[in-house]
């Protein structure tokens, strides 16, 4: 298999997918003539033209709405968001728009809309510019959810999510666009809902999805192996709703132990939901309380050393994981 | 007093030669709206109220929604709308009982009770809602245009909004994008003077609301929204307009709220003289005028109308009453389109 | 002592701070000459007159961030949201501006500001107007989170809100505006980030707040006290952000059990942020998982039976209780 | 091009009698900023780079931050501005030292390193920053001027924000704030005829975009944003009027980007004619021009003033690079200006 950059999947996931689909367009700031702020649409514009790769305003509002009127009405957008940063400035439309047009007029619409961007603390960008906005949009029915964590996963779930009829919101990094990683150079498709076991274990399941994973929990995970002898059993996530309880519990169940790992602020953050989504299951078979290690509770710094010190390291994940196997 | 009395009026084209039929089918449709409101006002207020939540009513606006019905082609034409959206709904071929069905939270609304009054979706033919959050519809309705501009259908995108809506941020990101990707989308400001209680020179630093459709390269300007035939023309030429290509317009139709902004307004800063100043505008009333004088009705049609439309609307409310509510398990039904864990 | 409505508590709130500092002033969607969408601030226009008490059009990013921009000015503003659910369309103002200033800007600014209005859902207002935006803030280090449930709590509360010198985001309910509550004529305060155990108990830690716990929560636990001798400890958290961590689980090590109840949707929802708070402090003293009765996770239908059918109630509370004390 | 080249441009107003000693200290800033902007770029693409994340260079704007100082009061007026916020906090006085702290992300930084580039504050003189979302710090100055007509300061607000951000739609709802209430607030939008890389004209129906500024009921006009006299006139009769009572201006200060719009930017989008053309109206050689017609300075004390300048720089630039990061336990202060639980 040749490996390709993480933005080279998500780019073949849209190209194979609008040539497949002349519904599908995508939509965005700098997405066209500029080939992307992080060149994930590089060469876009120019194979499928103007009217199917649009250049936008700063009207996040606008393009967003704009995305899911046009998917009310037959079309397939991919709206991308420079980051889910931005968002906060259109989040009506997500949520009350993309979310809740189906059910408030009793099921005459389907929304097939993906909106995607990088989401999370990138490098330095400041509190404004680096908010996980996965719980918040995890909370919402009627939306899914998507987070990968390699380029194999960005396009084959990136594919499925441009197929599926509902609105997803589809989570990349800044950061790990340019890591690269093994693609299979026939067409596949990735499940959305199913978490993947990535590496089976014994003593203790750790859950984790995109970035942190990548960036974090798997340089942990092999130290746990080689340096702790502590046998992990690895999930990621993928889909973070709806969320695959039976895969993570089934794990609980084995190792009698779980730490989740993520880059939000803990408080009503994603591991929260998590957690409440799996105590009551796995009540009886917890060994240990679920560690959850996230990013300090504090506004994101700019300067370097302070947003190092504020996020989930290797030997944060490492303390947590001895703590839970009472090593 | 609402700002269609101080703006400038356009009169309507000359009217081409006509038997009166269509007139007189826009005539009914205007007192079926009229009665359909008044029997909501009374289903509302009434002890055992049958209707929650807002509810807003569209008494005094008809010649607004039937005037853009009149033009409006259910094959490919959109319309989308804020909250005060029974009028529309109705003029587009909603039947009252689907309609009241909904008010009621039954489950043969034409949104199976999920939506309410707010929420009047008929996607089939076009109807595209009914969306509460003020503003809110008006990026939907720009895509919606886009739809239509992507697949080359022809159609135009007609998206209503209120004079309070002009001051979301939503108005300035639409109408930039509508002009800039030059879509077919008609927008229509009813002006009806006042948001909830506050009238428009206390919430628009520009009281001639057709500027605020300024700076965006594209027409602006206001009509006279309790003139059906005005109505008809104006959206007509802008309809063309849109469809050959041109963009979008953006208009302001001058009307007057007849009754409280939802059902628990008190109506206080409101002049008892405004309101009958506005009455002598009646939409209906105006219509009913011009249409006597051009011989295609007499008082007894008119009475005879009145009567069906009073008949009609009791029947819909009748069985919309007697129509069961959704069951409990219903509820968690028409949220997803897919199932999952999703497979393609 | 005399018994108000909780909306003449708000009022009464307002008034007195504002007779008290000249800096504070009130701003919103028909909160002057309307008297208020919901009368909260009735009469209060004609006591301040129009520079203290403004309404504004229907852009609520424009006030909302005009607020914070005041109050980073020496102006100490309440600024009333006709509902919460309408924030979705200023959220940035209030998570980027209100919440970061401070903390971007190394200290220089404080941002005295009062966002307050109705929050969750009313009654058949639908899936758009019926948001529960209590984990959605509580997430956002920077703000403080408040959610009276009698009008006694709301006069003390909101008092301290307006006096404290960081962003509050203050929840209220339009359906309990109309309640009765004795309130003391002398003038009194409450405390921020301190929970009230408002009964004493043995069996059961119960947790909630604002609406629900004026709704089903305190007839559920008369039920539970009168018709099946389960003695609750009943916990109003009053401030949701920050939590006050010690009163909760100083009760479950007394109690042993813990249900928890909010209108809110589960997943990734308020009650998850407080499992995530507790889980670990009390795994050893948790005799049974922890309960959390929260609403269908669904967009709030708008039809009366469904709406119903949705939330919580106190037979659903009563099964949670059982459920735990597995009786 | 930008669009500065296109619009009609009003000529400076008449020069009074001058000495020419506050012209120097003009141009002096001007030529400051451009070295603190340069040596930003150097130090931001040298190996072992010392700024991270985005960095917005200001050069080529000079005239409009410096012509805003040279009217702005710190004893009473704000400025608030978008994230391209070197120049203007340069202009009303931050340290280059202070500065380049903050990029550096050092605890000597203005904002002890927790804002970097974007988010320059310097409060006692007015300077309310630096804001990273487009169009976001545009409610916060209609704010700002809210509590200076609320306390009756006479001071003003300076709001600036780029040509990319008249598409937000807290455009639309500040401006219209500030005229109803009739605010003491200066909207300037500084239009380098680019955000990122999408020209004016590709996101602006209205490619004019005093244009934008229509329909609020206040003046709005463009300006020639490369010369610091025009600048100093026009926003000094806006700041007037507005500290008359008389409300808002809205003005668009037509200029030019010289460099890249972050770093990263290939700047792909533009022709080197373009750039060769704008290169001619450089703000600081049009006023050094203009300053020798007048005889008030000379090429020998142009050159000192740049070497002056450079070396000011480099000294804040070392002085910066050898103070110490914020400590780790930092990152938890200034959040909450209270301590919790609390008692009031
Ligand atoms: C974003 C938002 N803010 C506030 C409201 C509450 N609200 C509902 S209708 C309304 C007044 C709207 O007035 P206008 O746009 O003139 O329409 P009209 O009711 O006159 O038809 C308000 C403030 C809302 N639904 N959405
Ligand atoms: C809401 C939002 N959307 C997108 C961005 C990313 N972004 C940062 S600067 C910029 C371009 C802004 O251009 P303009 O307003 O013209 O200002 P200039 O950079 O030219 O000074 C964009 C798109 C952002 N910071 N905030
Ligand atoms: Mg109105
Ligand atoms: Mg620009």
């Amino acid at each position: 298999m040749p490996a390709i950059q993480f933005r080279e999947a998500l780019r073949a996931a849209m190209v194979e997918e609008m040539e497949r689909d002349e519904t599908v367009f995508l939509m965005g700031e700098e997405v066209a003539q500029y080939n992307g702020a992080y060149k994930v649409s590089e060469g876009m514009l120019e194979k499928f033209g103007p009217r199917r790769v649009l250049d936008t305003p700063i009207s996040e509002a606008g393009f967003a709405g704009l995305g899911v009127g046009a998917a009310c009405c037959g079309l397939r957008p991919i709206i991308e968001f420079m980051s889910w940063s931005f968002t906060l400035v259109c989040m009506d439309q997500i949520i009350n728009n993309a979310a809740n047009i189906r059910y408030m007029s009793g099921g005459q619409f389907k929304v097939p809309i993906v909106f995607r961007g990088g989401n999370g603390i990138a490098h330095q960008l400041g509190a404004t510019h680096s908010h996980r906005m996965e719980a918040v949009y995890s909370r919402i029915p009627g939306l899914i959810v998507v987070a990968p964590s390699t380029p194999y996963e960005a396009k084959g779930l990136l594919k499925t999510s441009i197929r599926c009829d509902d609105p997803v919101i589809f989570l990349e990094s800044e950061k790990m666009l340019g890591e690269m990683g093994e693609v299979p150079e026939e067409e596949y498709l990735l499940p959305l809902g199913k978490a993947k076991v990535e590496r089976e274990g014994q003593d203790v399941t750790l859950l984790s999805y995109g970035r942190p994973l990548q960036r974090v929990v798997r340089p942990a995970v092999k130290a746990l192996s080689n340096d702790y002898n502590i046998d992990v059993e690895l999930i990621d996530l993928r889909t973070l709703r709806p969320l695959d309880v039976q895969t993570i519990v089934d794990s609980v169940r084995k190792t009698n132990r779980c730490v989740i790992v993520d880059e939000d602020w803990g408080y009503c953050g994603m591991g929260a939901g998590i957690i409440q989504k799996i105590q009551k299951p796995c009540f009886d078979d917890l060994d240990a309380p679920i560690e959850y290690v996230h990013s300090d509770e504090i506004p994101v710094p700019f300067s370097h050393p302070l947003e190092e010190a504020m996020m989930p390291s290797v030997d944060r994940i490492i303390a947590a994981v001895q703590e839970v196997c009472y090593k | 007093m609402a700002v269609a009395d101080q703006v400038q009026r356009r009169p309507p084209a000359p009217r081409p030669q006509s038997d009166g039929r269509l007139e007189r089918e826009r005539l009914r449709m205007m007192m079926l709206i009229r009665r359909f409101e008044e029997r909501t006002y009374q289903e509302y207020t009434r002890p055992g109220q049958k209707i929650g939540g807002f509810c807003h009513l569209y008494s005094g606006q008809e010649a607004i929604a039937v005037g853009t019905a009149a033009i409006f082609d259910k094959s490919k034409d959109y319309l989308i709308n804020g909250y005060r959206c029974h009028g529309h709904s109705l003029a587009l071929g909603m039947s009252p009982h689907a309609a009241m069905a909904e008010l009621f939270g039954k489950a043969t609304g034409c949104s199976h009770g999920k939506g309410g009054s707010m929420h009047l979706f008929q996607a089939e033919v076009g109807n595209n809602g009914g969306h509460g959050i003020v503003g809110g519809q008006i990026p939907l309705g720009v895509g919606m245009a886009f739809a239509q501009s992507y697949k080359k259908t022809g159609g135009v995108t007609f998206c209503f909004l209120g004079d309070g809506a002009v001051n979301q941020g939503t108005h300035n990101e639409s109408l930039n994008l509508a002009s800039l990707f030059k879509l077919p989308c008609i927008f229509v400001v009813e002006n009806n003077g006042v948001a909830m209680g506050t009238q428009v020179e206390r919430a628009s630093a520009e009281i001639d609301l057709a500027q605020r459709g300024c700076g965006y390269g594209m027409p602006h300007y206001n009509i006279d929204g309790n003139d059906v035939d005005v109505v008809i023309t104006e959206l007509g030429k802008a309809k063309e307009a849109a469809a050959r290509g041109e963009g979008p317009t953006y208009i302001v139709a001058n009307t007057y709220r007849f009754r409280g902004h939802s059902m628990s307004d008190p109506l206080k800063y409101r002049t008892k003289e405004e309101a009958e100043r506005a009455k002598l505008r009646d939409p209906i009333k105006l219509y009913q005028q011009r249409m006597k004088d051009n011989g295609w009705i007499n008082d007894e049609q008119i009475e005879a109308l009145d009567h069906q439309a009073a008949q009609e609307i009791d029947q819909a409310t009748r069985q919309a009453d007697a129509d069961p509510f959704p069951a409990p398990e219903d509820r968690f039904q028409e949220i997803l389109a897919e199932k999952y864990p999703l497979e393609k």
